[in-house]
């Protein structure tokens, strides 16, 4: 038997490097992929609530979750690719338009 | 030590070490790579937890779907070379916060759920793909719809963001 | 289905809703393929249409022969609310029967005589696309007025008291895009509008009657109002007094008595068969028949009786003298019309129902027979003023007939037409004689009936009666001097020439009913037959014995009267471009009733006009300069603008703004500092965005 | 989502379907749109028929509310806010108005609009469902949103698609409308908060308002609905909306939207607050008195036909309030039938003058004339119809008028509500009102008509009406002849639901005489 605070853990760990991979990455896509990551840890957790409740509002929060990440892995993808055309490069700290 | 329990210890491993592989790879397909392996071992997890339908999912969307989608663009635009991308002069704050965050939550975990908390032992009812289209198709049928409006946003909003401007050919024409 | 709902024991009573429907159904075929039909088809299917209609009137008097009691032949239901039940209903007795066959008998004859007229008419007015049209109306006339007298409840008769109004309307205003002269011209049209406004100021007081009559009474049914109205007279009679004088009302504007007389001289401007059939002979007999029908309502009060017959003498009387002052030939018959229709108001008022009812049916047959014959007349001088400029005319013909206006109405135009016109001569003279009341033509015996009565209980309209009776006799000798004797003055009279044999024949009908028409009610024992049939219907009659002193001295004042206009305009007949005989010993009077009294003038001055101004001024002034453009546009809007720009300029700027400088200026300073944050940098915002996540987490943990 | 499969929510929302076909139609394909349109909403018509008379599911001598939809909806902070639908009696004639006027009103644009069509019959459905939706609404709340909603459609039809001072007008009518709705939705919330729930049957039902309340809710509710009727003298919103609307607004402004206010008296002010209309009454009686003189007058002196129709329906709505607060049955029957008549012939009316508009495009009443001769169909049909709108026996115009005067006359008895105030005169006056009618109908008809030929009809080549007009116009006179000569079937629907709603008030003139 694993406790689930294991599980947790993992989910945590997953999820703490996604976040260092959008912080630490420039390139775009790699950026998108650790987004990726982060809702796969977030997903884990929830499958693993879902034992613990008995439920199944976790599963079907994962698969909303699954569907919205595919629906914007769609349209960030398409923007990637929009914004190669325009710049030939999808390195984010070319894309400064933001600065104050 | 379970059986159970070596099998979570060594897929967590795996799921760690992709993830590191994953930031740290030169090249988008490698990372690529890295995460599909990643996404597998998460799957695992999920067939672990009695989740089949889940588990199943996890593949063909992210596994699938998902990654193969992240290829195609990558050969879209070409392979970049990442190579010194990673400065570590730049490293430092990210790092502290990814620490902050990892013992925040590893803390949290502790705090509030506690070691001894074991997963139920009704798993058998849970894993019932039907009993779940059921809750979904009653409780959870109206956002069930809405996501699907949103893919069709989506893929809509997809489409309409990749369509390459027309080039004005009246114009050229004149010109020409 | 209609058959199957009547009373079988009752003979024909069932088809009596087909009085109705035959001309309805008339007037759809000629509305929806009167182009098709071609002139002599639409007439023909139009005079079938009320011949039908006669035909079943003839046929329910037959039923009535044997069952006088009569029937109510209930068609469906109308309006059913609450105690308010009001059924289509056709009522059967002998007095609505009277009014059936003399509207479609006439109706009929007037049909067929229409289908020459109007051939001419619209020819000499250049629109023959017009024919089937008139006999639309005509249909519909004869339909409404087929409801108004077999309605069995006080609203069904008001449905085609109204429709019958709405067919005047539409008939007077025929030649709505001319005058009687067929000049462009608003006048027809105007006089149409007034004869539809002026009968509806009388519906107004038939509606006020009708609503006093639900109300105290329970009902709109014939029989159940007579059956309540003597309690109510007991306990309230001041409501019958009402009733009654709102009713009044509206049988002075449908009848043409005072004060709502006005319109019908106008309504002259119709078709000459449109001023037989509707302003002689039926329709504006109708308030003689409600107050014949209200019988029981009437006789229930002196004050009533009193008022009525009044009114009616005074109408008489004041017609008549304006009568006498007119020249046109139609003008004359219109002022006699309204004159006669005092008569039978003045007699139905007094009671004497069948002396009204008699005096309406002859007085049906010979205005009818007066009207054609000047139709004719005026026919004649058209076709022979189109001769005359055919032959004289030198240069444009057409350009000729435009500038002169000539006037084929006028009778100074007239004169000489006993040799060119012989036939319509001899029958004018029939109805003349009948009109003026010599024996033994028809309207000898109605109104020596009329004024029998009026000797016996109502003294005061008696002699105002008699006056008008002498009258009467002269201005009809007047018409005739002037148009049939002397000679001519104007060459379109020289001229004339004889109406065919489809206006000639319904003439010569008419000139025989006109002749022998008292004879239904001859008032000696063992006669009265008329009288007797109507007492089905109006209960037991008086019948007074017949009067050699009212009769004697009504023959000797027709007589005198025709001899006085034989020495005025006989003797030395009228020369052309000659004022009247009259004008000088009359003076003033004489101006009096060459203008009727000027009476339309005086209505113009006080209604037409003040509502005119009044309907400017709530129009102008009130609704739209003060209420809309200075109240909301100016009050309203200019408030709220006033107040946004008190807001705007000393709150505003002098306070809020103030504060919001010192505001922007603080934000400003402080926005240089932070905007130093800004990197543009995506990935430094998504650090911020974690550094959020670890410090919620932390306070989360530390909770 | 069962709510959305109740009969009364497919009659109302049923436009929305065109609305989506509109969305994925190209602005350019105009006949397409059209087309949609005048289906959507002749199948929105076929459905709402099928409802109320074929689907078995509407009993007409049922007096009380029938085809319930009832589901809750909002329930927080102890308001009780409910999804209620439901018909009766007195909504079922102007529901089925609603839905026989919109398909009318859309065939009489096919040529009259041709810019942003799309647009146009987008908001036409719109206001369709808004307009059904205040018919059928039973709970306050759900009330006072279709009622709101329809401002929006109709604020768009005249602003766009007006006359040259549309914007002036659409903002004037927005803003009226507005003003007056506040006050009403404060009652509606005073009345949900004390009342404990929203739905007006229920609070009915409770009924236990003290009198002086009622009085001022009265006043509040009748602040919204008087300027929609629009009663004397808040119309000045009126002439402005008519004389600008393209014709198609005119219809229905004139045919529904105006009903709207006269509804709301009868299913709110009347029911809810019994004793505060029986004091109010006199008040309303002789405003409407006024109203029908006044509207008279003032359209009798006219140059534009358009705003003299927009004026006779000051007068025509008089009759209207002058019935329906007579309080009793004959009054309030011939109001609901008089309701139904307005807007039969006033939308003729507006539809025959937008015909002839199109052609010559003036509404000056002096350039006419003469016309009858050159276009003879079209000046029967609207002699027919002005016949109609004056209220000539055997014509639908009678019996309205007819029935609200006689009941007028029979409040002024001595136990009417009309007894101690003025009494016979409110329906004697009101009665003059017919002899005005007379003149200006007549006015308007031998001036446009009658008469030599005037500027427009000399030098214009004007057609007469072709099929599609004909057609528009054909079905409006059916009615208008079978409700002159047979009114029963329409008295009959009504009738149970009138009783029930003048139950109280007999008790209340029975304590108060």
């Amino acid at each position: 038997m694993v406790p689930v605070s294991y599980y947790l853990i993992l989910s945590a760990i997953l999820f703490s490097l996604g976040a260092l991979g959008v912080l630490m990455r420039r390139n775009a896509l790699v950026i998108f992929m650790s987004i990726e990551l982060m809702l796969n840890a977030a997903n884990l957790a929830f499958v693993a609530f879902t034992r613990v409740h008995e439920t199944f509002s976790g599963q079907i929060f994962v698969f909303f979750v699954m569907a919205v990440a595919a629906a914007e892995v769609a349209v960030g993808l398409a923007l990637i690719v929009t914004i190669y055309r325009s710049r030939q490069s999808v390195d984010i700290d070319q894309l400064s338009s933001l600065k104050g | 030590m379970s059986l159970e329990l070596i099998l979570f210890f060594i897929l967590a491993a795996i799921a760690i070490a992709t993830a590191i592989g994953m930031l740290l790879s030169r090249s988008a397909v490698y990372a690529a790579l890295y995460l599909v392996v990643n996404f597998v071992s998460v799957a695992i997890f999920y067939l672990l937890l009695d989740a089949p339908f889940i588990a199943l999912s996890q593949i063909a969307v992210y596994a699938g779907a998902i990654m193969v989608l992240f290829l195609f663009v990558i050969m879209l635009i070409g392979l970049e070379n990442l190579a010194g991308e990673l400065n570590w002069r730049q490293l430092a704050w990210p790092l502290v916060m990814g620490a902050i965050l990892l013992v925040e939550g590893v803390f949290l975990v502790i705090q509030r759920v506690g070691q001894d908390v074991y997963i139920g032992q009704t798993g058998t009812q849970l894993s019932d793909p039907s009993l779940m289209a059921k809750v979904l198709f009653t409780d959870y049928v109206l956002p069930f719809q809405i996501t699907a409006v949103l893919l069709l946003v989506a893929m809509i909003g997809a489409i309409v963001l990749s369509k390459r401007e027309k080039p004005a050919l009246s114009n050229q024409g004149k010109e020409a | 289905m209609l058959l199957n709902e009547a009373n079988p024991a009752t003979g024909f009573f069932g088809l009596v809703p087909w009085i109705v429907f035959a001309p309805v159904i008339g007037l759809l075929i000629n509305a929806f393929f009167g182009k098709r039909l071609g002139e002599t088809g639409v007439g023909l299917v139009a005079s079938l249409a009320a011949g039908a209609a006669f035909l079943v009137s003839v046929l329910q008097a037959v039923s009535l022969a044997q069952h006088p009691e009569g029937a109510i032949v209930k068609l469906g239901e109308w309006i059913h609310i609450g105690q308010l039940a009001l059924d289509w209903a056709f009522r059967v007795d002998t007095l609505s029967v009277t009014m059936m066959l003399v509207v479609s008998g006439v109706g009929t004859l007037i049909h067929i005589y229409a289908i020459g007229y109007m051939r001419e008419d619209v020819r000499f007015k250049n629109d023959p696309a017009r024919f089937p049209r008139f006999f639309v109306f005509l249909n519909l006339f004869i339909a409404a007025m087929m409801i108004l007298v077999s309605g069995d409840n006080y609203l069904m008769l008001f449905v085609g008291w109204e429709g019958v109004g709405l067919a005047s309307f539409l008939l007077i205003g025929f030649w709505y895009d001319m005058d009687t002269l067929g000049r462009p011209s608003w006048a027809n049209s105007n006089a149409a509008k007034k004869a539809f406004i002026t009968n509806r100021v009388g519906d107004f007081g038939f509606l006020i009657a009708g609503f006093l009559m639900f109300w105290y009474l329970g009902s709109f049914q014939f029989d159940a109002v007579f059956a309540g109205a003597p309690g109510l007279a007991k306990l309230h009679p001041e409501i019958i007094l009402l009733m009654t004088v709102f009713m009044l009302i509206g049988v002075a504007g449908k009848s043409a008595q005072i004060p709502l007389y006005v319109w019908l001289p106008d309504a002259m401007a119709g078709p000459t068969p449109v001023s037989a059939l509707i302003h002689a002979a039926t329709m504006v007999t109708a308030g003689v028949y409600l107050i014949a029908r209200s019988a029981p309502i009437f006789g229930l009060l002196h004050d009533s009786q009193y008022i009525v017959a009044t009114v009616g003498a005074v109408t008489a009387l004041f017609a008549a003298t304006i009568a006498v002052g007119q020249y046109d030939i139609k003008k004359v018959l219109a002022y006699s019309t309204i004159s006669q229709l005092g008569f039978m108001v003045a007699a139905v008022g007094m009671g004497a129902y069948v002396a009204g009812m008699f005096h309406l049916v002859t007085h049906a047959f010979f205005k009818a027979l007066l009207f054609l014959g000047a139709g004719s007349v005026i026919l004649g001088l058209e076709r022979g003023h189109h001769h005359a400029a055919h032959h004289h005319g030198h240069g444009s013909h057409a350009e000729n007939h435009h500038e002169e206006t000539f006037d084929p109405g006028d009778m100074r135009n007239m004169g000489g037409l006993r040799k060119t016109m012989p036939v319509t001569f001899w029958v004018y003279m029939v109805g003349t004689l009948a009109l003026g009341g010599i024996f033994p033509f028809a309207g000898f015996w109605s109104k020596d009936e009329i004024l029998l009565d009026a000797s016996l209980h109502f003294p005061h309209v008696y002699w105002i009666l008699s006056a008008a009776a002498f009258l009467t006799a002269f201005y009809m000798g007047r018409q005739v001097w002037m148009v049939f004797f002397g000679k001519a003055r104007h060459e379109a009279a020289e001229h004339a020439e004889e109406s065919p044999l489809v206006i000639t024949i319904p003439l010569i009908i008419l000139a025989a009913l006109s002749a022998l028409g008292g004879f239904i009610n001859l008032p000696f024992k063992g006669f009265h037959q008329f009288g007797h049939w109507l007492e089905h219907t109006l209960g037991a009659i008086e019948f007074p014995p017949f009067s050699l002193a009212v009769a004697g001295v009504s023959t000797l004042l027709a007589l005198g009267a025709i001899a006085l206009s034989w020495l005025l305009y006989q003797r030395k007949p009228l020369e052309h471009g000659q004022a009247d005989p009259l004008a000088k010993p009359l003076g003033l009077l004489f101006v009096g009733m060459e203008n009727k009294w000027f009476i339309d003038e005086a209505y113009q001055f006080l209604f037409v006009q003040p509502y005119h101004a009044l309907a400017g001024f709530l129009a102008q002034k009130v609704d739209w300069d003060f209420w809309h453009e200075w109240f909301h546009d100016s009050v309203l809007v200019q408030g709220f603008v006033g107040l946004a720009r008190f807001l705007a300029n000393p709150v505003d700027l002098g306070l809020i703004d103030r504060v919001s400088y010192w505001l922007s200026d603080a934000i400003r300073a402080s926005a240089e500092g932070l905007r130093k944050l800004q990197t543009g940098f995506v990935r430094s915002y998504a650090l911020s965005v974690v550094l959020g996540v670890a410090a919620i987490l932390g306070y989360l943990l530390l909770k | 989502m069962n709510f959305l499969l109740e009969p009364l929510s497919i009659v109302t929302f049923s436009p929305l379907l065109g609305v989506l076909v509109l969305l994925f139609l190209k602005s350019e394909q105009k006949a397409a749109l059209r087309w949609t349109a005048l289906v959507t909403s002749l199948i929105t018509f076929l459905i709402s028929l099928w409802a109320f008379f074929f689907s078995g599911l509407y009993n007409p001598a049922n007096g009380g509310l029938q085809l319930v939809a009832k589901y809750n909806w909002i329930n927080v902070a102890g308001w009780d806010i409910r999804y209620y639908l439901a018909a009766d009696g007195l909504s079922i004639l102007l529901i089925l108005l609603t839905t026989f006027l919109t398909p009318i009103a859309i065939l009489s644009t096919w040529t009259a609009v041709e810019e942003r069509v799309k647009d146009f019959m987008l908001f036409f459905l719109l206001l369709e469902v808004g307009m059904i939706g205040v018919f059928v609404a039973q709970d306050l709340f759900l009330f006072y949103i279709f009622w709101e909603f329809t401002l929006i459609p109709m604020y768009f039809l005249i602003g766009i698609w007006g006359g040259p001072n549309r914007l002036y007008a659409a903002v004037k009518f927005f803003l009226y409308t507005m003003a007056g709705s506040i006050l009403m939705l404060l009652a509606i919330l005073w009345l949900g908060i004390n009342g404990g729930t929203f739905s007006v049957p229920d609070l009915v039902a409770q009924g236990n308002i003290p009198a002086d309340t009622q009085l001022w809710l009265f006043i509040a509710f009748a602040a919204a609905f008087a300027i929609k009727v629009p009663m004397w003298p808040l119309h000045s919103w009126l002439p402005d909306a008519h004389v600008e609307a393209p014709t198609a607004g005119s219809v229905i402004l004139a045919g529904v939207l105006l009903k709207m206010g006269t509804y709301g008296f009868l299913r709110f002010n009347l029911p809810l607050f019994p004793e505060a209309s029986v004091q109010a009454a006199p008040v309303i009686g002789w405003l409407a008195v006024i109203g029908i003189l006044y509207g008279a007058a003032v359209s009798f002196y006219q140059k534009d036909v358009k705003k003299l129709v927009a004026y006779s329906s000051v007068s025509h709505l008089g009759f209207v309030m002058l019935g329906m607060f007579a309080l009793n049955a004959q009054g309030v029957a011939g109001a609901i039938l008089q309701m139904v008549n307005h807007g039969l012939s006033t939308g003729a009316l507006f539809l025959l003058v937008g015909m002839i508009y199109e052609q010559t495009h003036t509404r000056d009443l002096p350039v006419y004339g003469g016309l009858w001769k050159i276009t003879p169909i079209f000046g029967t049909l609207t002699l027919i119809v002005g016949l109609s709108s004056m209220g000539l026996p055997g014509l639908n115009g009678f019996v309205g008028e007819f029935t609200i005067l006689l009941g007028a006359f029979g409040a002024g008895m001595k136990d009417g509500v009309f007894a101690g105030a003025g009494g016979f005169w409110l329906a004697g006056l009101a009665a003059v009102g017919v002899i005005l009618a007379a003149i200006y109908i007549l006015y308007m008809f031998q001036k446009m008509f009658l008469g030599p030929a005037g500027e427009i009809t000399k030098h214009h080549d004007l057609k007469d009406l072709n099929w599609r007009e004909i057609l528009t116009l054909l079905p409006l006179l059916v009615f208008i002849f079978w409700i002159g000569l047979y009114p029963k079937p329409f008295f009959d629907l009504m009738m149970p639901a009138i009783e029930n709603l003048l139950m109280p008030f007999q008790a209340i003139l029975m304590a108060a005489h």
